[in-house]
């Protein structure tokens, strides 16, 4: 795996580390995360509101925030280029072309005053040298390719249905057939029937252009008919990572375990909906320990005081959590079939 | 620029030359105009001439306007039948050429032949009967004509003006502008606004932005002779200060009412001139005699005495008038010279006490927006406060302010102007201090006053007159309900080289023959 | 270019009767106004004490002369009757003539509306080459020194009277340097102090919104994709993101431009500036009240027209407004 | 408590979170801005002048009586702003003079306050007819520019210190209008008020406990920044003549005065137009202030 998953990978990133500098004082978005992910393969990223998701889809761009946010330290590389260590005019290339982004909100995420086609066509002509009127060709099939009729690319984008806004957004996204697309929750904001088409454009699309992708979402129905691979995060670390079978199936950490007994049922109406406990610990003031100690059922007196690493379970599947020190715990969580 | 300078400086000394040579410089407009075989030695004027008065240009009605700018400006579009010689004293002929009194209420006026109105026409006898005969509908031209019967023609160049009642200053009412003759014929063919254009003067009416400036530009056919400026252009720039820097700069030639404070400027400058004429305004403060507490004669003189006349010249006019005490200005041939009231606090202290007001009482002071009278005031209530007397200072503008202060109004005190004096001493007296007067905005009525007033305007005899009118003045300035302040002057700043400028006629200027010989 | 061309053909096309319809009912929608103004005005400058015979009838007139006078210009009749007689030559477009010397009130006005127009545009060019690219800057970088700066001069700019602004300007410029004159409407040099003085408290005025219009803007979703799509900075700023931020700026100025084509009073008092702004000061004065009243009407008139040509701007900024007014 | 909260919950936490500690809030954000406390220092500094000036002045002996051997005095230790043509120590005279223009600006903007403000109120509550009325009523008042028409106003009823706060209060009233009535339109769409009246509560009722309270954050940054409007406008008034009757020291008036004194003694219209200046300054800065404090969006 390691000798032709160096020339595979798509996205590296190593201890990663994120701080929002604010007047109220420093969040600790994103606390050293590794990451990697292999060529066509899908990611899973997974975690509550805030856990740093974003963040990290964010710096993967060099798009964080500055101010406030500030990259500490970690190294990205996207497709074998150094993101964090890029100037300006060369990360403005690597941005769209090597990797672009869909964002949460396709009603905001959209430029209000500029045609939908105009949108998609800037960014071909930004990465190819192409004339305005074959960019402009290529929008209207790119539009067609999300399942919006071509003639539509003169309207503006309030026009537009939601549905239609982030299929044109994944249109402007795959532009330029980026070799690593990041989808920070593209179904939040949809209604439930429109999720599913979309979805399957992305999935019809990511086969066509042999894109790899992350899938940002806290829905694990998405992620289970989406994703290869998975990471759990929370407050800014990923505690349980491994191939969609090792985190659905062997789920070992706590608050996987905790996410999962949120969701209905659909086998088994009756069952309880188990909330977790409490609420995000306040990222500007994270304890040495691990973060989740606070919420979580199986909590030891070490886990307030020694910092968690992510230690191995097998190849694919690694966990952050201090209980895999004794020998046989496991979770209460069944694991098996949803 | 300075090339076309030099050259013109190199002409002008030549022309300089030869004038010296020749004995005689150009100052009579008769020899100024160069004969056909002359060689180009001709004296040369600078072409415009640029005036900025204090006050805007704001009509052409010559009968109904009565702002002192727009009346200068007839005085150069227009003649009138006589004019006043503003240096020498006495009366020239302009568009009559003689009159006389041929009977008791008859004038028979000569008039000019060969003048021509801007449209080319000829000046007749009609015109003056038309022009005074719509003259005597019209709002401000109507006072002067009023004691005019009718006007009869007897030739094209002879009218006879009949009187309804003796008035012996007619003669002089007619060289006001508002008096200016103008077409008949113009008011018959064209709308009002055109007609009012035409007149007989050396400059004609070019352009006017209202507001900016107005340009006049010279008659070829002037009677008395083609102008020696081509154009003159009245500028309006409002703020004083930047008269004179205009003045400075040389953007204009002329500048009325500078700031008195920078008056220096003027004299330190080798290429101006300060001109410092006494005006025919005389200020003061009028005191409405009928209303409490001002009904008591005492109250009035009181406040008479505590005035520092001379507190107010060096405050509000930097020492550029003249103190006065009289309620006739020196300036008429009547004028008296009398005591008037002493600068005297202890007298007007025992003078209030006495009419029971020991701690003085509080009054309110009008004055209109302008600078002066505003300062006026600010200096009377200053004064008032040292014996006690406690006065609000109101400034208005014009039209409030007249309607204030009008005749029979209930105002306490007032800073005013009167430059009526010029039109002869009945009607400067008349007008402000016989009862119901048309400025007897004092509330002033006394018998003996409108005894003598309408004696001495019906006897002939200058002595007798002079007499009489010398007790009046004496009589009314102890009534005290007009507190003359002071004469004001009026300043110019001219260019010194310039030339052919008359004194004014009251507060109106005379600038028709101005002029500015290039050397 | 094209899409300026593309917005312009579809609303030639597509939208055009309806952008005129919108216009129609727009202009239609002043007369009232229009009407309602020049009773306001009409009825206040009445109110006042004194009348236009205090101001040009000559000081020996008597009170029956004056009382004639009155009778002639029909100032004695009721409120109600003459501002009858006034609205019927309004409804044949005619504005009257002055109280004061008989001038057309129309031709008055616009003898003097260019000195404003001139003024009024200068200053807006002044405003708008500092104020715009201040404010993007200040914006962009927020907290910065640069930020600091642009603020400290928004604030000044804005806590300046101008009046006073005026008078420092001609103390050190004309009066201590001798740079430009101190009055008057002649020469390129003349404006230049008068446009400073009415274009700084513009400038700072459009500043600030740019400013704060940007800061809006900067935190929109949209940039973010801009961004990540690898458009240049310098173009996500003034391609996305100042067109969006436009809409405010634009309404600052126009509503600037319309407040100055009223006249800048105190700058034209300053400075001796023949602009309308004087015009009704001094007619206000004299109560010359078809001047006052015409001059305002017209003055309303053309500051609507121009908040009107604001409105259809904003057409042409954002499609979302378009088509709110196509509807 | 579930993990992933809908929106509208998300919300209403929020919501509730902030009614609760608004005002505490903005005063926190308040204090932090630099700006706003340097405004609240000039401005208490300027007062506190203007009120000792109060005490240590006597009207009649300090502030209007002239001594014409003290004319046009430069500036010294003795007459730190000089003297002005009536030898009267214009220092003393700004400090006195500061009461006219607060007292200008304050009250005209409680004038405009409470007219604009009810109207703007009604105009968006109710809609219709109403608002209809009420705003094509403002449109004719702002589209008359407003100097004229302050100008208008203190031509028609007299010159004097109410007719200058009543012009300048007057000129402001669309603008108060026009923005109370945007905010409660803004206000009246929100789900607590929809929930009010589904509760039954009467029509005046919602306006004052949720409208009203809620939609006033926008109106009282107008109202500081309008105080600094109206005292640049009460000032310019006074410049014109139109103001504060002489030879009480209004700064506008002061200014007036020294302009035909500006060649030689250019100090008599630089005091009083720098008292003007930082004293709207001041007032800008707390207005800028109390907008960012009260602007959750402009947050980061």
């Amino acid at each position: 795996m390691n000798s032709k998953g160096m020339t595979d990978l798509v996205l590296k990133i190593e201890n990663l580390v994120v701080h929002y500098e604010t007047e109220d004082g420093i969040v600790e978005a994103v606390n050293g995360i590794d990451l990697q992910l292999e060529r066509k393969r899908v990611l899973g990223l997974v975690g509550e509101t805030g856990a740093g998701k974003t963040t990290t889809a964010l710096a993967i761009l060099n798009l964080v925030p500055d101010p406030p946010g500030v990259i500490k330290s970690g190294r990205i590389i996207v497709n074998g280029k150094d993101i964090l260590n890029q100037d300006i005019k060369e990360l403005e290339r690597i941005r769209g072309k090597d990797v672009s982004m869909i964002f949460q909100d396709p009603m905001t995420s959209l430029n209000p005053v500029f045609t939908v086609g105009e949108q998609i066509a800037e960014s071909i002509m930004l990465h190819e040298e192409v004339s305005k009127r074959e960019a402009y060709e290529r929008a209207r099939e790119l539009l067609e390719l999300v399942g919006i009729p071509q003639d539509r690319a003169d309207e503006y984008p309030h026009q537009f249905s939601g549905g239609m806004k982030q299929r044109a957004l994944i249109a402007i996204a795959l532009a330029c057939r980026p070799k690593l697309l990041i989808a920070d929750e593209p179904t939040t904001a949809l209604d439930v029937t429109i999720q599913a088409q979309v979805l399957e454009v992305m999935a019809e699309i990511k086969e066509k252009y042999e894109t790899s992708m992350i899938m940002i979402t806290h829905d694990l129905g998405i992620v289970a008919e989406t994703c290869d691979m998975v990471a759990v995060m929370y407050a800014g670390k990923i505690v349980e990572q491994g191939t969609l079978k090792d985190v659905f199936n062997n789920t070992k950490h706590p608050y996987t375990e905790g996410l999962f007994n949120c969701i209905p049922k659909i086998n088994d109406r009756k069952a309880e909906l188990i909330p977790i406990p409490g609420l995000m610990p306040d990222p500007t003031n994270l304890s040495r320990g691990c973060a989740f100690a606070p919420r979580c059922s199986y909590v030891m007196k070490e886990c307030h005081e020694r910092p968690v690493e992510l230690k191995r379970i097998n190849d694919t599947h690694m966990v952050a959590c201090h209980a895999y020190d004794i020998q046989d715990f496991h979770i209460r969580r069944r694991v098996g079939k949803r | 620029m300075s090339k076309t300078k030099k050259n013109i400086v190199l002409l002008l000394l030549a022309c300089l030359l030869m004038s010296v040579l020749s004995g005689c410089a150009p100052s009579s407009s008769e020899q100024s105009d160069v004969g056909p075989s002359e060689e180009p030695q001709e004296t040369a004027y600078q072409k415009t001439i640029v005036i900025a008065p204090a006050l805007d240009f704001v009509s052409t009605e010559t009968q109904v306007t009565t702002s002192g700018t727009s009346k200068s400006v007839f005085l150069m579009v227009f003649n009138t039948l006589v004019e006043q010689d503003t240096e020498k004293g006495g009366l020239i002929p302009s568009l009559a050429e003689s009159w006389e009194l041929v009977s008791d209420d008859t004038w028979e006026f000569k008039l000019r032949r060969g003048v021509k109105f801007h449209d080319g026409t000829d000046f007749t006898a009609e015109d003056v009967k038309f022009t005074i005969e719509r003259g005597k509908e019209q709002g401000a031209s109507k006072a002067k004509l009023e004691s005019i019967k009718r006007v009869e023609i007897v030739d094209d160049y002879t009218v006879h003006i009949i009187m309804s009642k003796p008035d012996v200053d007619i003669l002089y009412k007619l060289t006001d502008p508002n008096c200016v003759i103008l077409s008949k014929n113009a008011f018959e063919t064209l709308s009002e606004e055109e007609a009012y254009k035409i007149g007989t003067g050396p400059y004609t009416y070019n352009r006017w932005e209202q507001g900016d400036y107005l340009s006049l530009l010279r008659f070829e056919d002037y009677w008395e002779g083609t102008p020696k400026t081509e154009e003159i252009v009245i500028r309006n720039i409002p703020e004083a200060a930047s008269r004179l820097i205009a003045l400075q700069t040389g953007e204009i030639d002329i500048c009325i009412s500078p700031p008195q404070i920078d008056l220096h400027y003027i004299a330190e400058d080798p290429n101006l001139t300060l001109l410092q004429i006494p005006g025919a305004n005389c200020r003061y403060i009028g005191i409405n005699s009928s209303k409490k507490p001002f009904n008591d004669i005492r109250v009035r003189q009181a406040i008479a005495h505590s005035i520092n006349r001379k507190g107010f010249v060096e405050a509000v006019y930097e020492g550029n008038a003249t103190v006065h005490n009289n309620v006739m200005h020196p300036g008429n041939l009547f004028y008296k010279e009398i005591e008037g009231y002493s600068y005297d606090k202890e007298k007007a202290l025992a003078l209030l006490a006495e009419a029971g007001y020991p701690n003085g009482f509080s009054a309110t002071i009008y004055s209109s927006s302008g600078t002066v009278q505003k300062a006026v005031a600010t200096v009377m209530q200053a004064q008032m406060a040292e014996i006690g007397i406690d006065l609000e200072v109101q400034s208005l503008e014009t039209a409030t302010f007249n309607a204030t202060v009008a005749p029979g109004s209930d105002y306490d005190m007032c800073v005013n102007g009167w430059g009526g004096y010029v039109v002869g001493p009945d009607n400067a007296l008349r007008n402000m201090f016989y009862t119901g007067g048309n400025n007897n905005n004092f509330g002033f009525s006394d018998e003996y006053v409108d005894k003598t007033l309408d004696e001495a305007v019906s006897i002939s005899d200058i002595e007798t007159r002079k007499k009489l009118y010398g007790e009046l003045q004496e009589y009314i300035t102890n009534q005290a309900v007009f507190l003359p302040i002071a004469i004001e002057m009026i300043d110019m700043g001219v260019k010194s080289d310039l030339e052919g400028f008359v004194p004014p006629q009251g507060s109106i200027q005379k600038f028709k023959n101005v002029y500015i010989p290039i050397e | 270019m094209i899409r300026y061309y593309k917005s312009i053909m579809i609303i030639l096309n597509r939208e055009r009767d309806l952008m005129i319809r919108y216009t129609i009912r727009r202009l239609l929608m002043l007369i009232p106004i229009l009407i309602a103004v020049s009773l306001v005005v009409y009825f206040i400058v009445d109110l006042a004490p004194g009348d236009v015979v205090d101001v040009i009838a000559p000081d020996d007139a008597s009170p029956e002369d004056k009382e004639l006078l009155r009778e002639m210009m029909g100032l004695n009749d009721p409120f109600i009757i003459r501002y009858a007689r006034y609205m019927q030559g309004l409804m044949r477009g005619d504005l009257g003539k002055s109280y004061v010397n008989n001038r057309d009130v129309f031709e008055v006005y616009f003898s003097r509306l260019p000195n404003t127009l001139l003024l009024a545009l200068a200053g807006a060019f002044v405003a708008v080459l500092i104020a715009v690219p201040l404010g993007v800057v200040s914006a962009m970088h927020r907290g910065s020194w640069k930020d600091a700066i642009s603020m400290i001069f928004g604030l000044l700019g804005l806590s300046m009277p101008n009046f006073w602004l005026g008078l420092l300007l001609i103390i050190f410029f004309s009066l201590k340097l001798g740079l430009f004159p101190s009055y008057g409407s002649e020469g390129w040099s003349s404006i230049v102090l008068p446009a400073i003085t009415v274009g700084t408290a513009q400038a700072a005025l459009v500043m600030r919104t740019t400013r704060s219009s940007m800061l809006e803007v900067v935190r929109q979703d949209y940039l973010r994709t801009a961004r990540a799509k690898g458009v240049p900075e310098r173009t996500v700023i003034y391609k996305h993101a100042l067109r969006n931020a436009l809409i405010p700026i634009v309404t600052v100025m126009g509503t600037q431009l319309g407040v100055a084509l009223g006249g800048a009073v105190f700058t034209e008092t300053v400075f001796a500036w023949p602009g309308v702004g004087r015009l009704v000061v001094d007619a206000i004065n004299s109560r010359d009240i078809p001047m006052v009243t015409g001059c305002l009407i017209l003055t309303t008139m053309l500051a609507s027209f121009l908040i009107l040509l604001v409105d259809i701007a904003y057409a042409f900024i954002d499609p979302r407004i378009k088509a709110r007014y196509t509807k | 408590m579930p993990i992933i909260q809908n929106e509208t919950d998300k919300k209403a936490v929020i919501k509730r979170y902030k009614r609760r500690s608004m005002w505490a809030e903005v005063w926190r954000n308040f204090k932090k801005s630099k700006g706003a406390m340097t405004g609240i220092i000039i401005l208490i500094v300027v007062l506190s002048a203007c009120t000792i000036g109060e005490f240590i002045y006597d009207y009649h002996e300090d502030i209007v009586k002239q001594s014409f051997d003290q004319r046009l005095l430069r500036p010294s230790w003795k007459h730190p702003f000089g003297t002005d043509q009536y030898g009267r120590d214009i220092f003393a005279r700004i400090l006195y003079g500061g009461r006219y223009s607060f007292s200008v600006g304050v009250v005209a903007v409680i004038i405009s306050f409470s007219i604009g403000t009810t109207l703007g109120i009604v105009a968006g509550y109710y809609g219709g007819v109403i608002e209809n009325i009420i705003m094509r009523i403002t449109d004719v008042f702002a589209s008359i520019p407003s100097v004229l028409l302050a100008i208008a106003i203190t031509a028609a009823f007299g010159q004097s210190l109410l007719v200058l706060m009543f012009a300048v209060g007057v000129v402001g009233v669309p603008a108060f209008c026009r923005v109370a009535r945007a905010s409660v339109m803004t206000v009246v769409g929100q789900e607590y008020v929809e929930a009010a009246h589904a509760a039954g509560a009467k029509n005046w009722q919602v306006l004052i406990r949720h409208i009203v309270p809620n939609s006033m954050a926008p109106i009282i940054v107008q109202c500081t920044l309008r105080v600094a409007q109206a005292i640049i406008t009460a000032s310019g008034l006074s410049f014109l003549g139109l103001g504060v009757p002489t030879p009480s020291p209004e700064w506008g008036g002061m200014l007036s005065d020294g302009r035909a004194y500006i060649r030689d003694y250019s100090y008599m219209t630089m005091f009083p137009g720098l008292a003007i200046m930082i004293t709207v300054l001041a007032i800008n800065l707390i207005g800028d202030g109390l907008r960012d404090a009260m602007d959750p969006k402009l947050k980061r």
